[in-house]
């Protein structure tokens, strides 16, 4: 079986997740869409572990998603802090610091 | 397709696969150790000592922490010789760390300007007792609790173990033997400082918005890294970075998923350096970031990624040196002109210092582009790494110095230069001009 | 010879009185640093006189000290002086305090510890400067010159100040960075050779490729001539002197300055003779350029101090002619005329200070008839402006005639074209004087103070000098006549002789066939 | 000059070493700078006393020349030189230049000349400044000027000879703008020096030429190899040095500052601008023979310049209603005849320092004479406001006589003796010369009789309130003893003494076969200057003399009036164009040099000033950039290792 | 390979949803389709682990947090559909296809070859075997991940939890506070008084009259005030007039009047 079905299915994925962050304004969507990044490279990740027959690839994809959810907590924060304060979540209005 | 979880329980249950016990050389990684040993007691501390205790107890811990791992890298490195091998290092905790001349060095250096960090992060002299961060991040700016906050001398305590848990990022980011290690690392330096990013005090609308920039970005970014971490897996079928070299080495197939992992991976770490074209957090993040943090941000960020990044390119795609040059030629260039130029146009001095920051990441790329392996030069010769080193030594001082002096400044409007803030400013300007004595280590062209 | 440091001595004596200046508490009272100023600028005069003391004329480096500094590159921290060093720290040693009088009061309304401070500091680094005997020390302590020079621009003047100290560090920082470069490319070079190192008594012995010694030695070139400064990177020194204070102004010009005519001697001549060969015609011409154009831009003005500052522009003119004309006129007369013009200008821009604090203008055209009521004013005015444009009997006489010699020995049209120089100094000077100091002058004249003993008291060591070492120059030239002729031994050039040569008996014999 | 074929080469200036009373020659000039120095930097305390330690230091260094002058006398002729060592000025590489004075028999002239001429006007001037509240002051300046004319011409080499040239011009600047409050006296002065220091560029450049071609700035070693350098070389010193002596001796195409110079205190002109100063460049001139006797060519300009002088000065003379412009304007044309005589070799040298000595007795008792004038007429200068002084100062009209006869070259008078001499061999050298030298004689007769009659004679014309007298003794006295010298000048040529006592330093006269008898040249000048006397006195002592001058006169009188246009062709020719030069230079420095320099940064800023604008503060911008980023980098590592 | 061309077009469908959809719950919800597909895609790639994981943790956590915060925000926030920085999504689109084109092209060149197969690796159990690896090889890393959590929580305390700096006030110190203040400052210690009370009308922008028949500002919004749309109350004097016209006669003849209007008006 080849995974390379696989890698373009997670590359797709990844392309997605990228225009996903240049195109969407509300900043909980755009932090989505990095999340999307992250699965696509778990899938790559996973797929490339089977190819080679080792576990690293499978290893790898866990601490992601550790990472994720910590990366995912702070950044939720950091977005409900700056949505109170601006009773916003778009990414455009944060936009004071430019030049 | 063997699609059974009930088939996976079973053979879990069968036949446990033999384990043996890792083995970690306390000895040599104990720095780190005590740096994440140190923040986790911080957050204790934050949790069951009262409020107007903290603020000491933090930064005595604090310090003590750092200077107790930068005594601990000192003795490390006197010993480092005895370690043995050509690389004079250690290939410590299975693998995943090494500890050699450049991590040790990278490892003081990112302490030494840590804590000059926590100096930065404990004045509150200039404020009327209050530090620079916010007393009460939760509170929202302008609002009665906010002034409560501050009239009551609240205050962020908490800023040390995050501070404690980045360095311990930045330290073992260089030293990082795999990509997994790497970027476990990179997310453990980077979480605390988004955070730390948001707390400012004052200006507080700028520093959130620096924080969220901070923080998509580096997500935004991180996700490249991790995608170039895939598909350098699928290349090499290994994390280790020596592994990744001898498939480099060895393997003529599958080029274009090496060079596709390897400039997502560069990536990453170029936009952890601030590189032109991913230079564009730098500005804003140190303009909106409290200053405290800024400094320290500029200073340890850069020398920890830059560790990591000669790391990446000279360990595991050392042997295939001639397919990343010309890339990162274009982008040291790039970034050269275009710190030096819009440096010179900014009114913000902390943009203006990001800017320069970034001129400086140019033309320590160009030192990256000059390493070579000892062999090569006749003895007595100074190295590119050697320069590269130095050059961040001296970055670094003066990052850290050309903040505080900005710190200082920060209340007291414009001075006349000829008050005692001015001289220092001056000379850190100068650093960052680059044609002071202090920052004169730019050797980009020895061979 | 003692092994005492006395070359370190020299330097750390200012530098620790900078330090000790500037953070004199405030609630002391105005007068403190101001005579701790002092006190530390006469010590290091006294140093100085000491190290004159034990300097031997016969030439060579003395008072060495040498230590490694950083090996991996060859860094030393090298110490020495010979006649040429020895000239200028003297110049530097005696200046000071004169300044350091003739300023009391320029900073009074600002912060006269930071200005008597920063003054000391710069002392410091030009004494290190003017000692250095390693290209990189040289480089980083000519690079820390800035600093102090920055903040007395910037700190302390007249409005347009803080552009003026931009320009200049920029320009500065501009000239520095090209050194730089040449720095490290001599770094290169010294490694190709061998061993790298970064002492001069190393780096002289190099054998370097034309090609390579060309380039470095534009590279020096430019970074000396932004400093000296010549045409056409002279336009930061009219902008300085005009918003500086007149004593920044003194350490600007007469000492400061000195670094890059110094440094074409010590480093373009002495690390790159055949380069300095090569261009000379380039910089006789922009020398010549510099004689001619500094005149003629300085009558034009109407600023007292910028006018002051565009004639060194000629003078800087004439040292560099000396320097590229490789005789042993021209390198002494240079040497002589770094320190000449070095005391004169300092004289004059002190007294134009005194001037323009009496009158509340510096303005040419709205001072007249100030002699009537400052006669001794006006008399020093007329000396140190004397001085300035080469009058025989005042000491940069001397050096002027031993340049134009040797200008005119290179080619005879250099000394014609540079001969120019005098008569158009004639003209800015006299013109300064008879439209300042003469005439009827305007109503309330009277009540203008002659100078009190303060001022008198330090230009009258300066005027003493320039009469001194014009009628007696020898005791400088003996210092620098041995240094001059290693220099041209070193770079393979013998004066011309006569061309025809003194009476001996046979030639006279044959002219009466 | 067919005259120079007979020289083959110029004498050798070979001194001894100083003895007996020359070890006191430094002392010479030392006297009066030591009063220059006590007198100027003594401030307040010497005012009371300063006047007579100036009068009485150069009365010192006077009997020292005189003492030294009946020594040299007793000498044989070929051991009259002698030299004294002070100390190595300087000394560089094989340029070795020491403080050495030279005593010579011209420089023995001149010291006396110069002490003795000098002494006698300090005396004078005691008298006529006493009134100023900074006598002190002038006479520490006239201090400074005898010591620098001492050293002019007691050097032995030229850079000494600079030395001193220099310095008096600078004692002559002082002195010239000495009424400094005046604008018209400060703007003199310094004219004055500007113009004498263009002439210091030939200086400047002799001296290089010198030291380049012979190695040395001494007289001694030049003179002795003078005649084997190149007669182009030669002649290109010649021309160099005579472009210093135009400057310093006012003569064309640098007079104009003469005129000028008058704003000084007259005591000023009479010694300065009359006696001595202004004669340096005949004394350069004939200093240099060695060289001048080798370079025909340069010979050759001395005299074109000399002759031009002569007539232009002397045409000056004759327009000018200013007393001391008036006798400037002489002075200017008598220097053109001591630069014509100089001008003419060895055999004019000797008579042209007897003309300068003599010129300096009359010229200098013309000028006290004037001063002694002024001090009675409330010093107004404007003859046309004299008129019949002679009865009310006797004293000073007869002592002016005495030099007006001299002047004018009357039968008998020092003038007569020196002028003549002058002329007889300007006809023998070359008639065109000669008849120019005559005709300027006979302008001198004219303008000088005019300047008699004005001043001494006709009516009266001064103003109610003016109360002309005769002035104090200390002045009447200097004017009797140099109305003397200029009645008594002419016995220096008794004998030939002049010629033989300079021989050895310029050479002995050729014997030349003069186209005309002596006597014929003689009486051919007399009648010219009577001719020239006459018409004055049909022109000025047969009409009435408005009391301001008339406006409607002739273009040459205008001409005249107006110093021959020289301030008018300095202008045109070289101030305004320079003034130009000035002004585009000034700038060209601002928009050219600096813009230039400057502009590179500027178009950098506005460069960077767009590009900040990509910085627009948009986080998915940003995130599109880094997009930017990631693709340039993958394709750059592509493109690299695919293609 | 069946279940990943019966997933693979699902999840590409989803994820491109997750551009277009307005609503930002609408956008979890696909991310959510992705997630589990991405789920189920493991355990065909042998990994049971982490198909586990993927849901609970992945799908079952992390994206409900993003529920979770998604309603603080406000649940029907949704993006305008202009864009507004000019260019912005026109380049976003090329840059993106051009990555697209890149990656699927270079990656589906790629010649791996048949593949090793986890066998092997998963044959004393995948989690076993996972377990080995993580707490030897990568202890380290995995040791450090705490650090991770716990700056993670800090990070959420620090941003999120607010003291209470005061203790709340009660009703009876209310109270208290605001007859001080009547007190004091003469602010009114009552109710601010109804719209329309005492007037012809009840609507919010006609004020109330007090007993003096001028009408009271307190009575009204400051933000209609400030609108100018407050009705005048005295104006509408005219209003009763006329009715009263209406009715009949002068007031003194109300009873009357009224009783034929409600004659007519039957």
């Amino acid at each position: 079986m080849s995974v390379t079905p696989y890698i373009v299915l997670s590359s797709i994925l990844f392309t997605i997740g990228c225009v996903g962050v240049l195109t969407r304004r509300n900043a909980i969507v755009v932090f989505m869409c990095v999340e999307l990044m992250l699965n696509a490279s778990n899938l790559a990740l996973v797929a490339f572990a089977r190819q080679h027959g080792n576990l690293d690839g499978q290893i790898a994809a866990f601490f992601v998603m550790v990472v994720a959810a910590a990366e995912v907590v702070v950044g939720l924060a950091i977005i409900m802090t700056i949505f109170r304060t601006r009773r916003s979540a778009s990414v455009d209005d944060a936009s004071l610091l430019k030049y | 397709m063997n699609l059974s979880l009930t088939g996976v329980l079973v053979q879990a249950a069968s036949t446990p696969p033999t384990f043996q016990k890792p083995h970690i050389e306390y000895a040599q990684l104990w720095p780190m150790l005590v740096v994440f040993g140190v923040a986790c007691l911080g957050v204790l501390v934050e949790a069951f000592l009262p409020r107007e205790r903290r603020y000491l107890a933090q930064t005595v811990l604090t310090l003590v922490g750092l200077v107790a791992a930068l005594v601990g890298t000192c003795l490390i490195a006197r010993d480092l010789t005895s370690l043995g091998g050509v690389a004079r290092g250690l290939i410590a905790a299975e693998g995943t760390i090494v500890v050699d001349g450049p991590t040790v060095f990278f490892w003081g250096l990112i302490l030494v300007f840590a804590i000059g960090g926590v100096l930065l992060f404990a004045e509150r002299r200039l404020e009327g007792g209050l530090s620079a961060f916010a007393g009460q991040a939760a509170a929202l700016p302008g609002s009665e609790a906010e002034r409560q906050a501050s009239s009551q001398g609240l205050d962020h305590t908490e800023v040390y173990p995050l501070l404690l848990f980045a360095v311990g990022g930045m330290m073992l980011f260089p030293a990082a033997n795999d990509l997994l290690t790497m970027f476990v690392a990179l997310e453990v330096l980077s979480l605390p400082l988004y955070l730390l990013c948001g707390l400012a005090r004052r200006r507080r609308l700028l520093s959130q918005e620096a924080a969220m920039k901070y923080f998509l970005l580096g997500a935004f970014s991180s996700g490249f890294f991790l995608y170039g971490v895939a598909l350098v897996y699928g290349f090499a079928g290994s994390m280790q970075l020596s592994a990744i070299n001898e498939a480099v080495r060895n393997d003529t197939q599958n080029q274009t998923l090496l060079l596709i992992g390897l400039g997502m991976l560069s990536v990453g770490l170029l936009f952890k350096v601030g590189a032109a074209p991913f230079q564009a957090w730098t500005p804003d993040v140190y303009q909106g970031a409290p200053t405290a943090v800024t400094a320290f941000m500029a200073a340890c960020t850069k020398v920890a990624a830059f560790g990591a990044m000669l790391r990446l390119l000279y360990v595991a795609f050392g042997s295939d040196r001639w397919t990343w040059q010309p890339m990162l030629w274009v982008v040291a260039v790039l970034t050269m002109v275009v710190g030096a130029v819009l440096a010179v146009v900014q009114t913000d001095v902390k943009r203006m210092l990001a800017y320069s920051s970034v001129a400086h990441t140019g033309f320590l790329l160009v030192g990256v582009l000059g390493v070579q392996s000892a062999s090569d030069m006749t003895s007595g010769q100074v190295t590119s790494l050697q320069a590269v080193l130095f050059y961040l030594t001296t970055y670094g001082f003066a990052m850290i110095g050309a903040f505080a002096v900005v710190t200082l400044v920060r209340d007291s409007g414009e001075r006349p230069p000829s008050s005692p803030v001015g001289p220092a400013s001056v000379v850190g300007r100068r650093c960052w001009a680059g044609s002071s004595p202090s920052s004169s280590s730019r050797w980009p062209g020895s061979r | 010879m003692s092994s005492f440091p006395w070359l370190t001595v020299l330097w750390a004596v200012p530098l620790v009185g900078a330090v000790a200046v500037a953070f004199v508490p405030k609630t002391r009272g105005a007068a403190l640093p101001k005579q701790l100023a002092l006190a530390v600028s006469l010590l290091t005069l006294a140093v100085g006189v000491a190290i004159a003391a034990q300097y031997d004329t016969g030439g060579g480096m003395q008072l060495t000290e040498t230590h490694n500094w950083i090996s991996a590159f060859g860094v030393h921290y090298a110490l020495g002086v010979d006649g040429l060093g020895l000239l200028l720290i003297l110049l530097t040693v005696a200046l000071v305090p004169v300044v350091v009088v003739g300023a009391w009061h320029e900073a009074d309304d600002r912060n006269p510890a930071a200005f008597f401070g920063w003054a000391l500091a710069l002392e410091s680094f030009s004494l290190a400067v003017f000692s250095a005997t390693d290209v990189f020390l040289f480089y980083v302590v000519f690079e820390a010159t800035l600093i102090p020079a920055y903040f007395l621009i910037g700190g302390f003047g007249r409005a347009g100040r803080a552009v003026a100290a931009l320009k200049f560090l920029m320009y500065q920082l501009g000239g520095g960075l090209i050194l730089l470069a040449s720095v490290i490319g001599l770094y290169v070079v010294s490694a190709d050779a061998g061993h790298p190192s970064y002492l001069l008594s190393d780096l002289s012995q190099v054998d370097m490729s034309t090609t390579a010694e060309r380039w470095l030695f534009v590279g020096f070139f430019i970074a000396f001539a932004v400093k000296a400064p010549l045409f056409p990177l002279h336009t930061w020194l009219a902008d300085t002197t005009e918003r500086a204070t007149p004593g920044t102004s003194v350490l600007l010009v007469c000492v400061l300055d000195k670094i890059g005519t110094f440094g074409m001697l010590r480093f373009c001549l002495g690390l790159f003779p055949d380069a300095s060969q090569w261009a000379t015609p380039v910089v006789v011409a922009l020398a010549l350029i510099s004689i001619v154009y500094g005149a003629l831009i300085a009558i034009g003005q109407d600023d007292i101090l910028r006018l002051i500052g565009l004639t060194s522009l000629s003078h800087f003119g004439f040292i560099t002619l000396g320097i590229f004309a490789f005789s042993s006129q021209g390198a002494s007369g240079s040497i002589l005329y770094m320190v000449n013009h070095g005391v004169a200008t300092a004289a004059l821009f002190l007294l134009a200070g005194y001037l323009i604090r009496r009158r509340g203008t510096s303005l040419i055209s709205q001072m007249t008839g100030v002699e009537k009521s400052a006669p001794v004013l006006a008399g020093l005015f007329l000396i140190a402006g004397l001085a300035t444009l080469g009058l025989p009997g005042l000491s940069q006489f001397v050096s002027e005639i031993l340049v134009l010699i040797s200008a005119f020995d290179y080619h005879w049209w250099a000394g014609a074209v540079a001969v120019t120089g005098i008569v158009l100094a004639a003209i800015y000077v006299l013109w300064m004087y008879q439209r300042t100091m003469t005439g009827p002058g305007v109503p309330g004249i009277e009540d203008t103070p002659d100078l009190n003993r303060r001022e008198i008291g330090s230009v009258a060591p300066l005027v003493l000098a320039l009469v001194l070492f014009g009628f007696y120059p020898m005791p400088l030239l003996d210092v620098s006549n041995p240094t001059v002729d290693a220099l041209l031994q070193h770079v393979g050039v013998s004066d011309q002789a006569p061309v025809v040569p003194a009476a001996g008996g046979d030639s006279a014999q044959e002219g009466q066939q | 000059m067919h005259a120079l074929h007979e020289v083959v080469h110029a004498p050798v200036v070979d001194p001894s070493s100083a003895s007996g009373v020359f070890t006191l020659l430094w002392l010479v000039i030392a006297l009066p700078l030591a009063g220059a120095a006590v007198l100027l930097l003594g401030g307040r305390f010497t005012d009371r006393w300063g006047h007579l330690l100036g009068t009485a230091l150069p009365i010192g260094s006077f009997v020292l020349s005189l003492w030294m002058f009946i020594d040299v006398l007793g000498r044989d002729s070929a051991d009259r030189q002698v030299s004294q060592h002070l100390y190595t000025w300087i000394q560089v590489g094989h340029l070795d230049v020491g403080m050495d004075l030279l005593y010579d028999p011209l420089s023995s002239l001149f010291l006396l000349l110069i002490t003795g001429v000098g002494s006698l006007i300090h005396v004078y001037s005691i008298g006529y400044m006493e009134h100023d509240p900074r006598r002190r002051r002038f006479f520490g300046y006239l201090n400074l000027f005898v010591a620098a004319m001492l050293l002019l011409v007691l050097s032995e080499n030229y850079l000494g000879l600079f030395l001193g040239w220099e310095g008096v011009g600078l004692a002559s600047y002082l002195l010239i703008g000495f009424w400094q409050y005046k604008p018209s006296a400060a703007a003199a002065a310094k004219k004055a020096f500007v113009i004498n220091r263009v002439g210091d560029i030939g200086m400047s450049l002799a001296i290089m030429l010198f030291f380049v071609t012979f190695g040395s700035t001494s007289f001694t070693v030049i003179s002795a190899s003078a005649d084997r350098a190149s007669t182009g070389t030669l002649t290109a010193l010649g021309l160099l040095l005579l472009l210093g002596a135009c400057g310093k001796s006012a003569q064309v195409p640098l007079q104009a500052w003469l005129l000028d110079a008058m704003e000084g205190p007259t005591p000023v002109s009479a010694l300065i601008h009359a006696a001595t100063m202004v004669t340096a460049g005949v004394y350069l001139v004939v200093r240099s023979s060695f060289v001048f006797d080798l370079a025909p060519n340069a010979q050759t300009a001395v005299v074109v310049v000399a002759v031009v002088t002569l007539l232009w000065g002397a045409i000056i003379g004759c327009a000018k209603d200013d007393i001391k412009k008036v006798l400037a304007g002489s002075t200017m044309s008598q220097i053109g005849y001591m630069m014509l005589g100089a001008g003419l070799g060895p055999a004019g040298y000797a008579f042209a320092i007897f003309h300068l000595l003599v010129h300096g007795f009359f010229k200098a008792n013309m000028f006290l004479g004037a001063g002694s004038v002024m001090h009675g007429m409330d010093d107004d200068v404007d003859m046309r406001h004299y008129g019949a002084l002679r009865k009310a100062m006797p004293v000073t009209f007869l002592t002016f006589s005495m030099g007006y006869l001299a002047i004018i070259g009357f039968p008998g008078f020092s003038g007569f003796w020196s002028k003549d001499k002058i002329i007889e061999t300007a006809l023998a050298d070359n008639w065109l010369v000669g008849l120019c030298a005559i005709v300027g004689a006979g302008v001198t007769g004219f303008y000088m009789t005019r300047l008699m009659l004005l001043t001494f004679f006709t009516d009266k014309r001064w103003e109610k309130g003016v109360h002309p007298h005769e002035s104090p003794k200390i002045m009447t006295i200097p004017l009797i003893v140099l109305a003397a010298l200029s009645a008594l000048g002419g016995v220096m040529l008794i004998g030939n003494w002049i010629v033989d006592y300079l021989a050895p330093v310029v050479g002995t006269p050729p014997h030349e076969n003069a186209p005309l008898p002596a006597i014929v040249v003689t009486l051919i000048a007399v009648l010219v200057v009577a001719a020239g006397v006459t018409l004055a006195w049909f022109l000025v002592g047969k009409r009435d003399v408005p009391r301001t001058a008339p406006q409607q006169v002739s273009p040459v009188v205008l001409a005249a009036r107006n110093d021959l246009y020289g301030d008018a062709i300095n202008d045109t020719l070289v101030v305004n164009p320079g003034r130009r030069v000035v002004g585009g230079l000034l700038t060209f420095d601002r928009y050219g040099v600096d813009g230039t320099l400057t502009g590179g940064p500027v178009a950098i800023g506005a460069v960077a000033g767009q590009l900040r604008r990509v910085q627009n503060g948009f986080v998915r911008s940003y995130a599109l950039s880094l997009l930017g980023g990631v693709l340039l980098v993958v394709l750059a590592l592509l493109a690299v290792n695919l293609a | 390979m069946t279940a990943f061309w019966v997933l693979a077009p699902i999840m590409v469908i989803a994820a491109l949803g997750i551009l277009f959809v307005r609503k930002a719950v609408h956008a979890a919800l696909l991310l959510a389709v992705v997630m589990i597909s991405l789920a189920v895609l493991y355990a065909a790639l042998d990994a049971p682990f982490l198909f586990a994981v993927q849901i609970i943790v992945y799908t079952g956590a992390i994206l409900m947090l993003f529920l979770f915060v998604l309603m603080l925000v406000g649940v029907d926030a949704s993006d305008s559909v202009v864009e507004t920085i000019r260019g912005q999504r026109v380049m976003a689109v090329v840059a993106g296809l051009l990555l697209g084109l890149v990656l699927v092209t270079g990656v589906g060149q790629i010649s791996l070859g048949a593949g090793v197969g986890l066998a092997d690796a998963n044959s004393g159990g995948n989690i076993q075997a996972l377990a080995t690896i993580l707490f030897s090889r990568y202890v380290f890393a995995f040791e450090t991940t705490s650090a991770l959590l716990i700056t993670a929580a800090v990070g959420a305390m620090v941003l999120a939890h607010r003291e209470r700096l005061v203790p709340k006030p009660t009703q009876a110190s209310l109270a208290a506070q605001r007859l001080r203040d009547y007190q004091d400052k003469g602010t009114h210690p009552g109710p601010l008084p109804p719209p329309g009370v005492f007037a012809r009308h009840n609507a919010v922008d006609t004020p109330a009259l007090l007993p003096d028949g001028t009408a009271s500002e307190a009575s009204v919004s400051r933000v209609l005030a400030a609108r100018g749309t407050v009705r005048s109350a005295p104006a509408l004097a005219d209003d009763i007039e006329e009715l009263q016209r209406q009715i009949g006669d002068a007031p003194h003849a109300g009873r009357t009047g009224s009783a034929s209007a409600e004659e007519e008006n039957l």
